[in-house]
């Protein structure tokens, strides 16, 4: 199989080894949860339970009007003890339901019934019934992108364009990182399903499931499930693509590229190139929303790092603080090697104050650093040596962007592409002057769009 | 004796042409403008050497006429010229004398910080990757931004971690209003007196004030029962006085259990600036 | 008297023409190779501001506004060509080696700002010490940069050998990209000067 | 119109003054500025032939074969009547322009001296070529243009074979040899053609002993 | 829960082990070859000059930041390598004083005064030369013969060369007998070869006169493509400039491969062209750069008033690199500007 | 001389700003941006040459003829004076779009020294009239050159951590030092 790639890009040190032959455990017990109101690319949400009130695992307990929103469910029985703010894994402080779950019932006590529990949604053919129904179906469950900024998931479902290929990101370029790893090996059968419901619903014609060399392991449990599977049988067409371990390979645009050698036009979506990308979290998600009626209310995710002594890759109820499942005994943590607590992946990750935070929709995986893995470096001034320039996966150039926003110039570096960049982090990654330019670029964007509202506002 | 004799009558009939067309010149490609521009360039020496950075006296007339450059810009004329250009200029900027004030009292020592930032040194970028690097999410970050962008040297990045104002600096441009990220300045009137609550927390939760800040707003309310002149309200989780009745009595001051209030007149511009907060409250 | 002698030392040293308001510097770059013609440009100079200054000053009441800009060109013309004519008559070489600098001193900034600033606007005395203040601080930032080129460049100081033998002059100072290095080094300095006296004044006061 | 007619008035009077006093300078001047340049030249003919006298302007009958040569004017020295030598004043491209040399030339097509008038090559390079003070021949004190005395135009004129270079400045050396050579042999053309030198074969040196003869050329011992 | 603070930064949180000291050992050591055949050919006095000037520029560079109370820079190695660079440029023979001055001029007027590192926009090691071969021009332009290099037993005559005392012989670089209007094969007369293939081969392999850093062809060569090997430069640079060289070199008619095998011209292209700072980022601004290197250089050999004209080359296009930094590839994605780009929602995974 | 010898002289060897420092007040002052600078170069060519154009045959025809030539610097200083002004007039009544472009740059032109210097010169050399127009457009366009030049390595200069007593005016006297540096490879060139 011939292995595909992208231009330019750097790689990391993986460092998966830690994780990725540990299979996934459930988190079972969970004691309280904190769920952020809003998880999702959109308009913000409205709680629809309130402090005191029963809920029921899979009960809704906030939406909104409008397309750019997707409802949230609770991920345990129990009870909503709080609704306050809460520090999320932005770093941002949100609204937050916190559900509080129903005691062990007490010795002798009757076990309530599985259907008080839990309210889950019939289940659901998405090869028999409409496109809208699996739309509804999808948004129903809660489905967002599971991979990165949260974006609905039946919105990208419903393309205004015509698509000719679905691809399954299974990538996992971020190193530590072993989820999606493991998904794939756990549950390949899953993975193909959802890539056919996927192919279903926006009607393509072929479906790839895309996977780095260093998950190579996997092919072949793909390839069988692949052969195995009935939608294949029944005629549809997927493949498995092997792609070069490098960072970001994962990135939705670098993907397509590397998988059909389009560019998807600056500005515009995957599916200006015939493409939708779905992450294998978001995959499975969708499964067992069709399958079980079961909304999104639990992932899986890595723990590990550094400080980590005992990395996992657990699945666990969204809402619930790391640091219960720390406690519960699934992973371990040395307190005294402790450096750095990251959201997400090493590049593209959150660094947050504590692990006390809940896991979110879109928390791939959080990571305990040791004091020397998280050693960040003070600015030293730009050499001009050009490495980020050959490493930006979008062709940017950095260090010249760079000087645009510390100057001020931001015409300039809107013109170079301040707003193409995907805040990747290659190029902070291999500066060996350690400069800040992805966090630069950040605030740069955020400037550049307050000044174009500004003039829109003027113009008119 | 000839070629002066020449030479005189050369430069007559040479001078008078050129007078003669400049004046016809000046009439026929006569354009409208402001007469202000004028006065402006009259008020410039002419020597239109670019220093300004504008393109000659009257390029630089025009954008002072317009309000796009200072009055003080022009180095062939040097201070006389400026102190005209401002007479001509600056008649009608008799707007208040405004100052500026930091609604933060969240020292290095008070507020607690919520890790070790490492990153781009401004207030922006921390704010952007931290929410905030202090536990209080309103705090001032303490990188300078707002030293950066003031223009006249009034502010300072104290060894307690946030800005000092000189008031005898501070023009009340509004720079540092605009440029905190965390919207902390607030412009007064220079003088005014009465007090003010130096914290813009608004955090829902009262008990957790006390565990990011010592001297946070808890949002007890005493000043607004004791105050003797009934004058402050809470706006938005802060309390706000009403300088039309504030007699600047300090019961406000004195009765606030975190120390965030504080009178304009003496501890924010007066002398002794800055009293320092108690730690142990 | 006072205010005269304030006149005359604003251009000294505050408003420096060369160091300060930076303006009439292509002369001062362009003929300080070496200390004698630092200080016949400089001198010529200030001949020119002080008549120009003094003619101007005296008719300002009788130039219509309109034409003053060309009345003041004449009467700086005039005055450069009589400098130009009398040093090509009386000091050959010198006017040789300043070549078309001595007629460019019509278009020197300085002059023409002077004259437009204070000159059009003020009598004839302090006309006198403006120009006077103006032209001797023009002359000597001159004397003292020529100096430094020539003595690092030629190892002589006004002709007259300072360095000792073994001195290898540096022919880069009396090169013109010395000649910017020197002048940028000399308003660095100049302007730390002021800020240090600055800081003395206000700690005076 | 009666405005403008009044600026041009002002306009006019202010002219003519100045005009004026700058006329009734120049009248005062100019006789000096012209002395100047005349005298510059003359101190520089004697300089090359003490012995003259009179020096009778030919500058209108001489060129030069030398195309990159300009020869600007020629001067024969008399001494009471007989001549003693051509001074020409030749101008050619250097390194940093143009350069202007007054060469002398003896009767028996030996050169008297070099002077150069103008020279803007490379200050401590090129220039030291005008330097009094600057020896190619350390060891006799011979500066650049003073090894030209006494070398005949039938000599090879070779920079760094028998005309000793300024060090690091082959290129104005050069030049300067190229324009040396123009105008001597101008002149010497000048003088056969006037019949005061004798015909090219018949040249020698013996037969005419020049002022310059006891400095002979320095062998080519020093420089790179 | 942790009582110690946790960093907190912006992501990425992980860095290359590659840093700017690292960078600059690299060049460093890819520097030893042809600064030991140098060493080796001109004895001493070379090793002395290498020493003096790069000490001067680290002394400087030390000096200088503390005297504006800036962080010291010394230890990431870029003053060491601009006080090599320059010393490989000069003459061996170069006297040890104007070694310590052009370095200390260089670190201090054309990098210090900009910002220091990164931020010159002017080659260091080469204003240096520049201003020592502008001030002493007789002291930079006077060569030495190698150690054991005997000139052909005519050259002297024939080109009138002199001799002083017997250890250190004055000589001429082949470049400087081609500037005096000598052929190939007077040069080749000159260094005692018969051919011309064979005179090539002896200026590839580096015995005649001139500065270090112009020596031996083939142990720049191999450092360069030692750099290029780890990634230090890219191959752009240096195959636009010596591509150029032969190429223009050859329309001016010169010998194309005597112009690549004398004068600093692979030097340049390894060492000096590709300096991070002062080149151009993009790639289709450093094609044309390393064009007008090229250009100019054979231009300056052909008509200029300088034998080599490699220094100035580089320094002119050092200036015109801002407007090349212009010329940018086009980024991912690029659409023709019809309306103003959207800002893109997708973040890479 | 041939023409392109002229030219290249002007342009390079003996660049206007770089090797003679002529029009430095400009020099400093116009070259915050290269579109900036750019405007004021081609706005000096165009004024120069016209001035060469009008001062040339005054020169030749009025003033050489009537024994006047002392009067060259006042005569030169008032053509070029009114000429701009005329320009200028001319531009901003009837070419609005060119004025705005390079009417602003205009007054700023009268007192440029290159361009006086220029005209002088080219009686100094005794250029024929094509020649001096040529050296005209040779000086004006090194302007150009050295202009858009310095703006370049200013704009680089924005965030460099220029040493703070260089920082303004001194860093570009230095800057233009070293690009100084960098033109005396041209020297020579032309012989």
């Amino acid at each position: 199989m011939a292995v595909k790639t992208f231009k330019g890009g750097a790689h990391p040190p993986e460092r998966k080894e830690r994780s990725s032959a540990l299979a996934i455990q459930r988190l079972r017990e969970v004691k309280l949860v904190v769920v952020p109101v809003n998880q999702h690319f959109g308009a913000p949400l409205q709680p629809l339970v309130k402090v005191g009130d029963s809920v029921k695992r899979g009960q809704k307990i906030a939406d909104a009007e409008g397309r750019m929103t997707v409802p949230v469910h609770a991920p345990i029985a129990g009870v909503v003890k709080k609704i306050e703010p809460r520090t999320q894994s932005n770093n941002s402080d949100g609204s937050c339901i916190i559900i509080e779950a129903l005691p062990p019932p007490a010795e002798g006590q009757p076990v309530p019934a599985p259907e008080d529990l839990a309210d889950f949604m019939p289940p659901l053919d998405p090869f028999a019934c409409s496109k809208e129904e699996a739309l509804a179906r999808v948004r129903a469950a809660g489905i967002v992108g599971m991979g990165g900024a949260g974006f609905p998931a039946h919105v990208k479902l419903a393309p205004s364009k015509p698509i000719a290929l679905v691809i399954a990101n299974g990538a996992e370029c971020e190193p530590f990182l072993t989820i999606d790893e493991r998904s794939l090996i756990e549950r390949a059968d899953d993975v193909v399903e959802g890539v056919a419901i996927t192919m279903k619903i926006v009607n393509a014609p072929e479906g790839v499931i895309a996977v780095e060399e260093n998950k190579v392991h996997a092919v072949p449990l793909l390839e069988k499930a692949i052969a195995a599977s009935p939608r294949t049988r029944a005629g549809m067409k997927i493949r498995v693509q092997l792609l070069k371990t490098k960072y970001p390979q994962g990135g939705e645009k670098m993907l397509i590229t590397a998988i059909t050698g389009k560019e998807v036009p600056s500005g515009g979506l995957p599916m200006d190139v015939g493409c939708v990308v779905q992450n294998i979290g978001t995959l499975l998600a969708m499964v067992e929303a069709f399958k079980e009626g079961k909304p999104l209310i639990e992932r899986g995710l890595t723990i590990s790092g550094g400080a980590c002594t005992k990395p996992a890759n657990v699945i666990a109820p969204i809402g619930t603080p790391v640091a219960d499942i720390i406690a519960a005994g699934l992973a371990q943590v040395d307190e005294e090697k402790l450096g750095m607590v990251i959201y997400g992946g090493p590049m593209m990750g959150v660094a947050v104050p504590n692990y006390q935070i809940p896991v979110q929709k879109n928390t791939s995986g959080v990571l305990l650093l040791d004091t020397i893995e998280s050693k960040h470096y003070d600015e030293e001034t730009c050499i001009r040596c050009g490495r980020c320039m050959r490493a930006c996966s979008c062709r940017l150039s950095p260090a010249l962007l760079a000087v645009a926003v510390e100057s001020g110039d931001y015409k300039e570096a809107e013109k170079i592409g301040l707003l193409d960049c995907i805040e990747c982090g290659t190029c902070s990654f291999v500066c060996p002057s350690h400069r800040h330019l992805v966090q630069r670029f950040r605030v740069g964007k955020q400037i550049l769009r307050a000044l174009k509202q500004k003039e829109a506002q003027n113009a008119r | 004796m000839s070629v002066i004799l020449i030479t005189v009558i050369f430069a007559a009939i040479l001078a008078f042409v050129l007078g003669i067309a400049l004046g016809f010149f000046q009439k026929k490609f006569h354009v409208e403008r402001d007469p202000k521009i004028d006065e402006v360039r009259a008020a410039l020496p002419g020597a239109n050497c670019g220093g300004c950075g504008f393109p000659g006296c009257d390029g630089y007339a025009e954008a002072v006429a317009t309000g796009r450059a200072l009055t003080t810009k022009c180095s062939a004329g040097g201070a006389s010229t400026a102190e005209a250009v401002s007479k001509i200029m600056g008649v009608d900027a008799g707007a208040e004398d405004l100052v500026t004030v930091l609604l933060c009292q969240g020292t290095k020592d008070l507020a607690v910080s919520k890790g070790d930032y490492v990153g781009i040194k401004t207030c922006r970028a921390s704010k952007l990757s931290t929410g905030s690097v202090k536990a209080c999410s309103w705090g001032c970050q303490g990188l300078g931004d707002c030293v950066a962008v003031c223009k006249f040297d009034a502010l300072e990045m104290g060894d307690d971690g946030l800005p000092h104002v000189n008031y005898d600096n501070c023009t009340g441009c509004g720079m540092c209003v605009e440029e905190c990220p965390q919207k902390l300045f607030t412009l007064v009137p220079r003088g005014k007196k009465g007090s003010i609550v130096l914290c813009s927390n608004r955090n829902v939760i009262k008990a957790n004030v006390m565990k990011t800040c010592k001297t946070g707003c808890i949002k007890c309310e005493i000043c607004v029962k004791q105050c003797p002149e009934k004058c402050i309200t809470m706006v938005n989780g802060i309390p706000v006085t009403d300088y039309d009745k504030c007699t600047s009595c300090g019961v406000c001051v004195q009765k606030c259990p975190t120390h965030a209030y504080k009178l304009l007149e003496t501890d924010v511009m007066g002398e002794k600036k800055k009293v320092p907060v108690l730690a142990e409250a | 008297m006072k205010s005269l002698w304030k006149t005359f030392k604003q251009g000294i040293i505050y408003e420096n023409p060369l160091l300060m308001l930076m303006i009439g510097l292509c002369s001062a770059l362009a003929v300080t190779s070496s200390v004698a013609n630092g200080l016949g440009m400089g001198l010529a100079m200030t001949f020119v501001l002080l008549f120009s200054e003094i003619v101007i000053s005296i008719f300002r009441k009788v130039i219509p506004n309109s034409v003053r800009i060309p009345i003041f060109i004449i009467i700086i013309a005039a005055f450069t060509t009589m400098v130009d004519l009398v040093m090509k008559a009386y000091f050959p070489d010198l006017s040789k080696s300043m070549g078309v600098f001595i007629p460019l001193i019509v278009v020197n900034c300085i002059i023409m700002g002077r004259v437009e600033a204070f000159a059009s606007k003020q009598g004839v005395l302090p006309a006198i010490f403006d120009s006077l203040g103006m032209g001797l601080g023009y002359t000597w930032v001159m004397v003292a940069i020529s100096a430094v080129r020539e003595l690092l460049g030629n190892g002589s100081v006004a002709g007259i050998p300072l360095m000792p033998a073994s001195f290898q002059p540096i022919l880069f100072f009396i090169l013109p990209p010395g000649g910017f290095l020197v002048f940028g080094l000399f308003i660095s300095f100049n302007i730390w000067l002021k800020g240090r006296m600055d800081k003395t004044a206000k700690e005076r006061a | 119109m009666k405005g403008t007619l009044k600026l041009g008035i002002t306009l006019a009077l202010f002219a003519v003054g100045a005009c004026a006093s700058l006329a009734v300078v120049y009248t005062v001047t100019k006789p000096q500025i012209e002395a100047q340049d005349q005298l510059a030249l003359e101190a520089s003919l004697r300089d090359l032939f003490p012995e003259g006298e009179e020096f009778e302007d030919i500058s209108a009958s001489i060129s030069s074969a030398n195309d990159a040569v300009r020869i600007s004017s020629a001067f024969l020295a008399k001494r009471g009547g007989a001549p003693l030598g051509l001074a020409v004043k030749a101008a050619g491209p250097s390194y940093g322009g143009q350069a202007v040399l007054l060469v002398g030339v003896e009767l028996n097509r030996s050169i008297a001296g070099v002077r150069i008038l103008e020279l803007n090559d490379t200050a401590g390079l090129g220039a030291n070529a005008k330097n009094p003070g600057y020896y190619v021949d350390k060891a006799n004190k011979v500066t650049f243009p003073g090894q030209f005395a006494g070398k005949f135009i039938t000599d090879p004129f070779v920079v760094k074979s028998d005309v000793v270079a300024i060090t690091a400045s082959t290129i104005t050396s050069t030049s300067l040899t190229t324009i040396v050579k123009a105008a001597a042999e101008a002149g010497a053309l000048w003088l056969e053609n006037s019949a005061l030198a004798p015909p090219a074969d018949q040249n020698s040196a013996a037969s005419y002993s020049g002022s310059a003869a006891s400095e002979s050329a320095p062998e080519a011992t020093g420089g790179n | 829960m942790p009582a110690k603070g946790l960093l907190l930064s912006s992501s990425p949180h992980s860095f290359t082990p590659v840093s700017t000291p690292k960078i600059m050992l690299s060049v460093l050591i890819a520097l030893i070859p042809a600064s030991a055949y140098g060493v080796y050919l001109y004895g001493f006095s070379a090793l002395a000059l290498i020493l003096v000037s790069m000490a001067s520029a680290a002394a400087a560079e030390f000096v200088f930041r503390k005297l504006i109370k800036a962080s010291t820079t010394v230890a990431d190695f870029s003053a060491l390598v601009t006080g090599l660079l320059l010393a490989l440029t000069l003459p061996p023979s170069t006297p040890l004083w104007m070694g310590a001055l052009g370095a200390a001029f260089a670190i201090i007027v054309a990098k210090e005064f900009f910002g220091g590192l990164g931020a010159n926009p002017l080659n260091p090691a080469l204003i240096g030369r520049a201003f020592l071969l502008m001030s002493f021009p007789a002291s930079i332009t006077t060569w030495t013969l190698p150690q054991g290099l005997v000139v052909g037993p005519d050259a002297i005559s024939s080109l009138s060369l002199s001799q002083g005392a017997v250890d250190a012989v004055t000589a001429v670089t082949p470049l400087g007998l081609i500037k005096s209007g000598k052929t190939l094969a007077d040069v080749g007369t000159y260094l005692g070869t018969h051919s011309d293939g064979e005179l090539l081969k002896q200026l590839f392999l580096g015995f005649h006169s001139g500065s270090m850093g112009e020596s031996s062809i083939l142990l720049i060569t191999l450092g360069g493509l030692f750099l290029l090997g780890i990634g230090v430069i890219q191959w752009i640079i240096p195959a636009a400039v010596l591509g150029s060289t032969f190429l223009f070199s050859w329309i001016l008619g010169m010998n194309p491969l005597f112009s690549l095998f004398t004068g600093g011209i692979a030097f340049g292209a390894f060492f000096m062209a590709t300096d991070y700072a002062t080149r151009p980022l993009t790639p289709k601004g450093q094609v044309i750069f390393g064009i007008g290197i090229g250009l100019i250089t054979a231009v300056i050999r052909k008509f200029g008033g300088f034998p080599e004209g490699v220094t100035y080359a580089i320094l002119i296009m050092n200036i015109a690199t801002p407007f090349l930094n212009k010329m940018r590839v086009k980024k991912y994605g690029f659409v023709p500007p019809v309306k103003p780009a959207k800002p893109s929602k997708e973040a890479a995974r | 001389m041939d023409l392109a010898k002229i030219f290249l002289v002007a342009l390079l060897v003996n660049n206007v700003v770089l090797m003679r420092f002529l029009a430095l007040c400009s020099y400093v002052g116009m070259t915050n941006d290269v579109g900036q600078s750019v405007g004021m170069g081609f706005a000096v060519t165009f004024v120069t040459v016209l001035a060469t154009a009008a001062t040339w045959p005054i020169y030749h025809f009025l003033l050489v003829p009537m024994g006047l030539t002392f009067l060259k610097i006042l005569v030169f200083i008032l053509v070029i004076a009114s000429l701009v002004q005329l320009v200028e007039f001319y531009l901003k009544k009837n070419i609005p779009g060119l004025y705005a472009a390079m009417g602003i740059y205009l007054p700023l032109i009268t007192t440029n020294c290159a361009i006086l210097a220029v005209t002088f010169e080219n009686i100094d050399y005794g250029y024929s009239f094509i020649q001096s127009i040529v050296y005209a457009v040779g000086v004006s366009l090194g302007y150009l050159l050295a202009m858009v030049l310095l703006a370049g390595v200013r704009d680089r200069m924005k965030t460099s951590p220029v040493p703070k007593f260089l920082q303004g005016t001194p860093i570009l006297f230095i800057a233009s030092s070293l690009l100084g540096v960098a033109f005396m490879g041209f020297s020579g060139l032309i012989k």
